[in-house]
């Protein structure tokens, strides 16, 4: 059984979901709690059978779908995807079991699993084609979620996030096919195996072009800067457990899709736009920062901020080194953690208030303590405090950075300060000062069901934030392939020497390393 | 002087030119489908020309199903015509646009 | 010589005709002009040599076509004159001027005909018709059979589509009334 | 051993997390006596560790567990206890554990009491790993750490305005000290490849001058934010709107000075750049002065307690500046000493007064409260540092160094300042326990506090008067790390006339101040009298309004910079051109659907000009192939 | 004097013409059967029909078989052409018609199938269909294409409502300039060749090596008209939406399938070989068409009110969509079209008999047309299956993966990068996107908003009867399982085309 552990992990929450249909409206929640534990169960499995002594793939699964065009269902995992998945099946569970809107919970509860399905099937694919096929896939659920809990502008906000995505994935696509093509001409069969990909040695200005189009792709739904507006839309308008799950699993597509795809398959063109996508790092971090901090609603600045992070994950990818793509891979989870969290958060105070207005609040701290608290924590741990988890990620990726330019990674660290700004500004006009709204008066603490869901990410920010080591471990061994990888693959002189050589030996196999021409 | 294919394509040409006008500006039905028989016919002279000076006989089965071609054409157009007079009494193609956008 | 000035004569004709039918506003003008231009059509095919195809052209038009139109205009009572709301008549000359000029000058110069090879020669000695026959009934059989077949589609079509059977729609009654209809045509075979 | 050093540093942790648990209930004498108690067990384990260093010189070092480790990076929880660090574990565990015991007492009607000691001790925690941990990294951790708690307990009556507002400044001014703060870590790591203190020394060594400029400088910008140097001294000021134990604690005795260890802890580094050394030196002298001379008018007796810690940090950093290291050490534990009993002393009297805090309603205080009289009489003599009290010692010492390194700028600087010390401390002094009783004017009925209270301070009395008197073992022990420079004006004559000089001209002001501040007719002052409407008094009121400035030209801006970008080029731009986008397509549907009008005549005329634009277009083509060659021979007749 | 000709049966190779006749005489029988006995109900004629399409099929799988072994297989005087595309072709024309046939069996009774001439003249076309594809002889094409149009009109007039008439008259009268551009293209060819044969055209063409250009590119042009009004390139077009609107929603999905991929294949006979003997101005001018029909029609289909007239639109897209592929001209595209084809046919029927079983015969008040869009709000509340379903067909359109559309996409676009079209590959990509969102415009109708208040959930099914539900049901099954089902597709198509020389 483990040995498709991967495809189970896969199709189980779908096969679940369909079987949702027959299950009671009134048991329906329990149902999906149950499904999605098994799943995260699941996925703790996997994690305790992975070998992180290894680099490569691993529990790798192969089944001819379209072998005539060189599509196959092929997945695996890495240290690199193996942490996001867990994360998305912990909290797919958390979110189902703090689940609060009640209006049609059972198609909620359905779409949620359909939704973890393509979100598991994005991180273990790979396949180009399986990849493209969840990747789009998960647009569906997430629009339906959006679309119908949503808030009043809902309809223009799913339609404006699936469009978006749509767009550019299908840019996407496009280079996708060339890439098969090359393999093509190079090879004289086609193949969308990304690891017969990594074998590949293009000529630079192929790979600037598929860069590109793959870019774009990614960048929208990563989101990086000019691409971004889809974004407070749909966490502004979504329901709490849509904004959740966005935030902690669906952005991430992006930026992994970064590692997986960007930097392995071409590494000069990846250095060659270090510096243009450096740039539109630090952009979306402090303009996005300032922008947050003019927010009037808690929820569009817990978005904006989330952007502003995604921006230092970025800019930890091209960091090109093994710090930094650690380090991105790293603030991948912990962002997943620490937004998620937040989100759920405000989900709790809009529950109770009906509204995510800072201004409707105030002096929240007298009435509900513990929600400061935890508010407070996890605001701490987004502002990067040291010893929570971001912290980890946010130092290496900066600290990756560093290497490739002083300066930029100077403007860069201003995260630090303008992240401190909004959120310390945010926090101070909802919980500090006199309560002065009478219906703030008598709101009651959060309940159970709320702490189920808050305190294990409380623990997981501290554990994660002191005790780096179980994920930065694999991590590092299938970052230190990646990088050395790219490499032995990057062709100009300046990519060699912006790219470091790690010293230990790599262990995924480079056999016949082909030129196009 | 000889009168040559050429003579006849022009010919045939501007009886299509012809046919077009009629197709373009008709607004009667029944007067438009005038125009068309136009065109099918101007067509046939080419190919009886072509047929002629090449010395094959091709162009002449072209032209003959042509013929064919056109005679249904006409059968189904009035019937077609038919059932629109039978419900509103005209065949103006004016008061023919219920469908638009 | 003879050739050419008939060329010129019936060309005129036709021209002549041709236009009548497509600018006047009376209909039976039209009609009859159209049948004018069809017979003088048929003219060319008899200076060319394609005497078959010109009786078929006089027999289908002169006779079925234009049956069929007389028949048409009878029923239209389009015998008076018809008026034509004529909208933006610059594009239609424009175009059509174009079109005309165009093509005129693409074939006013003349055809390379090399290596062209007549597949069904004209045999000597033998009627127009006879060689008609002779291809029509070998290479053209099947398109010849199909021609029957959308004569008989065009039948068909004719008869459905002017048929009584149309004036009523069932698509645009209700179940009812449709039930009632059936009702009362079944009573009506009854009685008869 | 390592059992000590763990104690030592755990703790205040335990102690902390003991006092989270209430946080919740409403408050419990154990809240708060468990953490001192807690406190106190750290505090023996610390001096168990003085003394063996002191003995034996061995210091320990251990690593207990990693952190970070990816790549080449290695980061581990590691300790070390030296001569320096175990100095700094002294000042704060002793300066806590009274400032906790002081505090039960302090905070007794406080319903945040539990949650009080929580934050208390969490800070005391924080502090120990800033001084004990053996790389830059810990450092950090400590340094973010004791910045969280010190945002805490500044907005700890976060019903106040004023209180959240100054947390919130005082952590994003530390937040961008701390940037320069990373990026001088980075340096250090990618330059040496390590982040331990001594690996990174050791390469730095044979580095060339510029990288360790950068790092110099990066480094004391981060020292500059938490030991409030200018320009980022404001925030130390308005953090007074903490409760007074957490001053004494954290905005007196430790936090503040964590940028002057930084410094010592980095000598080897500094040592390299003395010109970086220097410049941190004026900086400081300038700082010194710049203080003083607002804490002279101020009409807070907290904030003149701040600004006085302001100007004793310029002390500090004169002297690590000038690589006076052990001096710079030395000026920093007596100064922890004097400087909390100042404050807990001025927390009596807010006490007596119902945090009263302008001492021209006080007045005559004296009769009422003698011990807190006495102890802040001779906290301030300390400060002002008269013979043979611990201030002397180390301040005068730090004027020697300023005399026998040349830089006789930096020294008048300082011997003035001197003065200005001694003048700003006796005129409060004098306003609040002697003269007229102002106070009842305004129906205050002070009292004096609890009596163990007053015990609790007594150690840091004893100190801050035999403090001096250490001063040679205390050298002994230091000069194992740092280096052991003797600053002795070696010309006697010279020598004394600088002490007593020194000595004279500080008794001096300090008489003026009695003088001054004594007198009968000290009336409460109503912004009428010519002095106040004076320009300088103005300026120095307002702290040359510098945070007015900061008000105006950074924040207002920032906060209309950010809106204008959300509401203006977000909306209006970003997102207004992708919808553009979309529209454009929509409207070219909407305005050509036309074409689409229903009728048949339209549509037999869309036919034919579709084909006869294709027919133009093929004629053209078509022409062009004929006639290719005329066309050619055309263009080059053309030349073309 | 003629010499008596003598011709040996099997060198007539009837076999090339059996798929062609069974139609030809299922409609004979039909009309028969309605002689002996009138008033029969339309279950027989359909079950008929339906019977002899699958004999039809049975013998199609014949001549495949036939194909695999001989290869191209002339007959009757070599007028007949079997080969590759007319085999794919006519299977993509009889299961089309398979699948529609049983369309007729709805639960509300309306005009057309109250005739058994309904579905001999379907018969009829459909003969007319295979006839076109099956030969490369201009004039039988053109006989083809009259037959199968003329009874199509017919087929759209019978629905018996002005709109219909109309339909029919519109179409019927562009359809008469469309022959006679034709004829006149094909006469032009004819002068320039003196044959109308495609290939002979074709190597005699070559051998002068476009001496004429000039007229070859006239003739282009007039046959290009003719065959853009059938495919309905922009600007040919504009009877599209009106006739689909007109026409019953079933006949309009079967209308939007395979009169066009017998276009299609007649084009790709015509165009192929002009293409690569590298007629520039050819490519051009099929790249600004394919480019203008993809987009133009994209943004018409955005404004649309009505769900019927969009899907009208769409399928004019889609058809630029493939066109491209005759324009690219590589094995590989032109087995990518019929690949589109068939899981298009899949979808877009499905998603035209969703329509039909929501057809009402009266409009209530609130609503402009048959099938406007508010006429599904809330469809999710009220028949949550039907909305799925019909969600999933239009995801399918606008190419989701993995429903059936997009492989098909995946595939051309691909095509288009070998064939060296990267630009063209973009535009394609983002035409679909813009085209996601008129087919998201409906999901959010169905899933987003609310019910129109008194209006049951019912009436969108209305019309739902066993028959049509299994039909959406093979539909649903085809565009989700399609991507098991590509491999084998994907195989077959290309060695049918291969083996047929494109």
């Amino acid at each position: 059984m483990i040995d498709h552990i991967l495809s189970i992990l896969i199709f189980f929450p779908a096969l679940a979901a369909a079987l949702g249909f027959v299950v009671n409206k009134d048991s329906m929640r329990a149902y999906g709690v149950a499904v999605a534990t098994i799943e995260f169960v699941l996925a703790l499995w996997l994690w305790l059978a992975f070998d992180s002594s290894v680099s490569g793939m691993q529990f790798m699964e192969t089944i001819a779908l379209v072998p005539t065009f060189g599509i196959n269902y092929i997945v695996g995992v890495d240290g690199i995807s193996l942490f996001i998945i867990i994360l998305a099946a912990f909290f797919t569970m958390i979110g189902i079991a703090s689940l609060t809107d009640t209006k049609d919970i059972k198609n909620m509860i359905i779409t949620l699993l359909f939704l973890q399905m393509t979100m598991v099937g994005v991180f273990v694919a790979l396949d180009a084609m399986v990849f493209y096929v969840f990747w789009e896939l998960s647009l569906v659920p997430m629009l339906y979620i959006i679309g119908a809990w949503g808030g009043p502008l809902r309809i223009y906000a799913s339609v404006k996030f699936f469009l978006y995505t749509f767009a550019g994935s299908l840019v996407m696509l496009v280079g996708m096919l060339f890439m098969a093509y090359f393999y093509y001409q190079a090879t004289g069969q086609w193949s969308f195996a990304i690891l017969d990909w990594y074998r590949l040695i293009l000529p630079e200005s192929f790979q600037l072009w598929l860069f590109a189009a793959f870019f774009i792709g990614f960048a929208i739904k990563v989101p990086m800067f000019p691409f971004h507006t889809w974004l407070p839309y749909a966490h502004g308008q979504a329901p709490t457990i849509g904004s959740v799950i966005l935030a902690a699993i669906l952005l991430k597509m992006g930026t992994y899709a970064f590692i997986r795809f960007s930097l392995p398959l071409f590494p000069d063109a990846s250095v060659f736009f270090m510096y243009p996508i450096a740039v539109l790092a630090i952009i979306m971090i402090i303009y996005t920062a300032m922008v947050a901090y003019a927010q009037k609603d808690i929820k569009q600045l817990v978005a904006y901020s989330s952007v502003s992070h995604m921006g230092v994950i970025i800019l930890g990818t091209f960091a090109l080194n093994v710090e930094g793509i650690s380090g991105s891979i790293f603030l991948m989870i912990a962002h997943g953690v620490v937004s998620g969290a937040l989100f759920l958060l405000v989900g709790v105070i809009y529950d109770r208030r009906h509204t995510k207005l800072m201004s409707e609040f105030g002096g929240l701290a007298n009435v509900m303590p513990r929600y400061a608290t935890i508010f407070g924590i996890m605001m701490m741990a987004s502002v990067g405090m040291p010893l929570t988890i971001n912290f980890v990620g946010e130092f290496l990726s900066l600290l990756g950075f560093y290497q490739q330019s002083h300066i930029l990674t100077l403007l860069a660290g201003v995260a630090i300060i303008v992240g401190a700004i909004y959120m310390l500004a945010a926090y101070k006009k909802m919980f500090f000062g006199e309560v002065t709204k009478e219906e703030n008066r008598n709101l009651l603490d959060v309940n159970k069901r709320e702490l189920i869901a808050l305190v294990p990410l409380v623990a997981i920010t501290i554990w994660l934030g002191v005790y780096p080591k179980p994920i930065l471990g694999p991590i590092n061994t299938s970052v230190e392939s990646i990088v050395e990888l790219m490499h032995e693959k990057s062709i100009t002189e300046e990519a060699k020497s912006r790219i470091p050589t790690v010293s230990k030996e790599i262990r995924i196999s480079r056999t016949s390393v082909r030129e196009v021409h | 002087m000889e009168i040559g294919l050429n003579h006849y394509l022009v010919l045939s040409t501007i009886l299509f030119s012809i046919g077009l006008v009629g197709v373009m500006r008709r607004k009667n039905l029944l007067m438009l489908f005038f125009a068309t028989e136009i065109l099918l016919n101007s067509v046939n002279i080419s190919f009886a020309a072509i047929s002629h000076y090449y010395g094959d006989l091709t162009g002449q089965m072209f032209a003959f199903f042509v013929i064919a071609i056109a005679a249904s054409e006409v059968a189904v157009g009035l019937g077609l015509l038919i059932v629109w007079h039978k419900k509103h009494n005209n065949i103006d193609l004016d008061n023919m646009s219920t469908m638009r956008g | 010589m003879f050739e050419a000035i008939a060329f010129y004569l019936f060309a005129f004709l036709t021209i002549a005709m041709f236009y009548i039918t497509v600018t006047t506003s009376q209909a039976l003008y039209a009609l009859t002009a159209l049948a004018a231009g069809m017979i003088f059509i048929s003219a060319f095919f008899f200076i060319l040599g394609a005497d078959f195809l010109g009786a078929i052209q006089i027999v289908v038009y002169s006779g079925a076509v234009m049956a069929l139109y007389s028949f048409g205009m009878m029923f239209f009572d389009t015998t008076r004159e018809v008026k034509e709301r004529q909208g933006n008549n610059a594009v239609v000359l424009g175009l059509s001027i174009i079109s005309a000029v165009l093509v005129v000058v693409i074939f006013a110069t003349p055809i390379i005909g090399d290596n062209i090879t007549a597949l069904y020669p004209v045999t000597e000695g033998a009627g127009n018709t006879q060689e008609v026959g002779m291809v029509l009934f070998t290479k053209y059989l099947v398109p010849f059979e199909l021609a029957a077949v959308m004569l008989l589609v065009a039948m068909v079509a004719g008869i459905v589509l002017a048929g009584k059977k149309m004036d009523l729609s069932l698509t645009l009654m209700n179940e009812h009334e449709i039930k009632m209809m059936r009702e009362a045509d079944k009573n009506k075979k009854v009685l008869s | 051993m390592e059992l000590f050093l763990y104690t030592a540093l755990f703790s205040p942790l335990v102690g902390s997390l003991f006092a989270a648990l209430f946080g919740a209930s409403p408050r419990t004498k154990i809240a708060g006596i468990v953490p001192s108690i807690l406190l106190g067990v750290s505090l023996i384990s610390s001096s168990v560790l003085l003394v063996l260093v002191l003995t034996t010189g061995h210091t320990l070092h251990v690593e207990m567990m990693t952190w970070m480790a990816t790549g080449n990076l290695y980061i581990p929880f590691g300790f070390v206890v030296d001569q320096v660090s175990v100095t700094m574990m002294m000042v704060v565990t002793l300066v806590s554990t009274v400032v906790h015991v002081y505090a039960i007492g302090y905070m007794d009607h406080d319903k945040g009491f539990n949650r009080f000691f929580s934050y208390l001790s969490a800070f005391v925690f924080s502090m120990m790993v800033l001084v004990m941990s053996d790389n830059f990294a810990g450092l950090f951790i400590g340094w973010e750490g004791v910045g969280l708690c010190s945002w805490l307990l500044i907005g700890f009556w976060y019903q106040k305005e004023s209180a959240t507002w100054a947390a919130n400044e005082a952590f994003i001014m530390n937040r961008i000290a701390d940037l320069g703060m990373l990026i001088g870590i980075f340096l250090v790591y990618w330059n040496t490849g390590t982040l331990q203190y001594d690996g990174a020394f050791a390469a730095f060594a044979n580095m060339d001058t510029d990288t360790l400029t950068w790092i110099g400088i990066f480094l004391f910008i981060g020292a500059m934010g938490k030991s409030a140097q200018f320009p980022l001294h404001t925030w130390l000021a308005d953090a007074m709107e903490g409760p007074t134990p957490v001053s004494a604690l954290i905005h007196a005795a430790t936090m503040v000075t964590a940028g002057v260890y930084l410094v010592v802890r980095s000598n080897e580094l500094y040592s390299l750049i003395p010109h970086v050394g220097l410049f941190i030196a004026s900086l400081g002298a300038f700082v010194a002065i710049f203080a003083a001379s607002m804490a002279l008018v101020n009409r807070d007796i907290k904030r003149v307690i701040a600004y006085s810690t302001l100007s004793q940090l310029g002390y500090m950093f004169v002297a690590a500046g000038l690589g006076a290291y052990w001096v710079a050490l030395f000026h920093l534990m007596a100064h922890a000493f004097f400087k909390a009993l100042l404050f807990l002393g001025a927390g009596n009297v807010m006490h007596a007064m119902d945090s009263e805090l302008d001492p021209f309603k006080m007045g005559g205080l004296g009769k009422k409260m003698k011990g807190t009289m006495i102890m802040m009489t001779l906290a301030s003599v300390a400060l002002a540092g008269i013979y043979p009290l611990a201030g002397f010692f180390s301040k005068d010492l730090i004027l020697e160094v300023g005399f026998v390194e040349n830089h006789y700028i930096i020294y008048t600087v300082l011997l003035f300042t001197a003065g200005l010390t001694a003048f700003y401390s006796f005129r409060i002094v004098a306003l609040i326990f002697h003269g007229e009783e102002r106070y009842k004017l305004f129906g205050f009925h002070p009292h004096e506090a609890y009596k163990f209270m007053l015990v609790a301070m007594s150690p840091l009395l004893i100190l801050a008067v035999i403090a001096g008197s250490f001063k040679m073992t205390y050298f002994e022990m230091v000069t194992y790390v740092l280096p052991a420079t003797e600053y002795h004006v070696h010309n006697h004559t010279i020598y004394w006339i600088m002490t007593i000089g020194t000595q004279l001209f500080v008794i001096l002001s300090i008489f003026y101040a009695y003088k001054k501040y004594m007198s009968r007719d000290i009336k409460v002052p109503d912004g009428t009298s010519a002095m106040e409407n004076s320009f300088k008094y103005k300026l120095l009121i307002n702290q040359y309004y510098i945070p007015y400035f900061y008000e105006e030209y950074l924040v207002k801006p920032y906060r209309e910079l950010s809106t204008l970008f959300w509401t203006k080029v977000d909306q209006k731009i970003v997102d207004a051109s992708v919808d553009g986008i979309a529209n454009i397509f929509y409207q070219t549907g909407e305005n050509t659907r036309a074409m689409q009008s229903g009728n048949l005549s339209t549509m037999l005329k869309w036919m034919v000009a579709g084909t006869v634009a294709l027919l133009s277009l093929a004629v053209v083509f078509g022409l062009a192939a004929r006639y290719s060659e005329e066309i050619k021979l055309f263009l080059s007749g053309l030349g073309v | 004097m003629l010499s008596p000709v003598n011709i040996s049966m099997d060198s007539l190779n009837l076999i090339t013409l059996a798929p062609m006749l069974i139609p030809i005489f299922g409609a004979l029988l039909i009309l028969v059967v309605d002689l002996f006995k009138r008033e029969q109900d339309k279950s027989l004629y359909v079950m008929l029909s339906l019977l002899i399409l699958v004999i039809d099929f049975a013998s199609l799988l014949e001549s495949a078989g036939l194909f695999e072994k001989s290869g191209t297989m002339m007959g009757m005087f070599d007028v007949m052409l079997i080969d590759g595309l007319a085999i794919l072709s006519q299977f993509i024309i009889v299961c089309a018609s398979i699948l529609f046939i049983p369309l007729a069996l709805t639960h509300k009774r309306f005009h057309e199938f109250s005739y058994p001439e309904f579905f001999a003249l379907f018969l009829f076309m459909i003969a007319g269909f295979q006839f076109m594809v099956a030969t490369d002889n201009l004039i039988l094409i053109f006989i083809g294409l009259e037959t199968a149009s003329l009874a199509l009109y017919t087929l759209i007039a019978m629905h018996n409502r002005d709109k219909s008439f109309e339909a029919a008259v519109k179409y019927f009268t562009m359809g008469a300039l469309a022959a006679g551009f034709f004829s006149f293209g094909s006469m032009i060819f004819y002068a320039l060749t003196g044959s109308v044969e495609i290939n002979q055209i074709a190597t005699v063409l070559s051998a002068n090596n476009y001496a004429d250009i000039g007229f070859v590119l006239v003739g282009v042009v007039f046959l290009l008209a003719s065959f853009g009004f059938k495919l309905s390139m922009v600007p040919f077009h504009t009877w599209t939406p009106d006739v689909y609107e007109g026409s019953s929603a079933a006949l309009a999905g079967y209308m939007s399938i395979v009169p066009k991929i017998a276009a299609f294949v007649v084009a790709m006979r015509l165009f192929e070989f002009l293409i690569h003997s590298g007629v520039a101005w050819l490519e051009v001018i099929l790249y600004i068409g394919v480019v203008m029909t993809m987009t133009m029609a994209n943004i018409w289909a955005l404004v649309q009110t009505d769900v019927k007239r969009m899907l009208a639109y769409s399928s004019i897209s889609h058809a630029g969509f493939v066109m491209a592929a005759i324009l690219i001209g590589t094995t590989q595209s032109n087995s990518a079209l019929f690949f589109y084809w068939i899981l298009f046919s899949f979808t877009n029927l499905g998603s035209f008999s969703m329509l039909w079983i929501s057809r009402q015969k009266n409009l209530p008040a609130h609503q402009q047309s048959d099938h406007s869009y508010d006429k599904f709000a809330g469809m999710i509340k009220t028949s949550p299956v039907a909305a799925s379903i019909m969600a999933l067909f239009m995801l399918s359109l606008a190419g989701l993966p993995p429903f059936a559309l997009f492989w098909g996409k995946m595939y051309m676009i691909s095509s288009a990068i070998t064939g060296g079209y990267t630009v063209l590959a973009l535009i394609m990509a983002l035409n679909s996107a813009i085209a996601g969102y008129y087919y998201l415009k409906l999901i959010v109708y169905m899933f987003m908003k609310e019910p129109v208040v008194g209006y049951d959930g019912e009436v969108l099914v209305a019309n739902a009867t066993l028959p049509l539900k299994t039909i959406i049901g093979i539909a649903a099954i085809g565009t989700i399982f399609a991507f098991l089902a590509v491999n084998q597709l994907l195989e077959f198509v290309t060695v049918l085309v291969y083996n047929s020389g494109y």
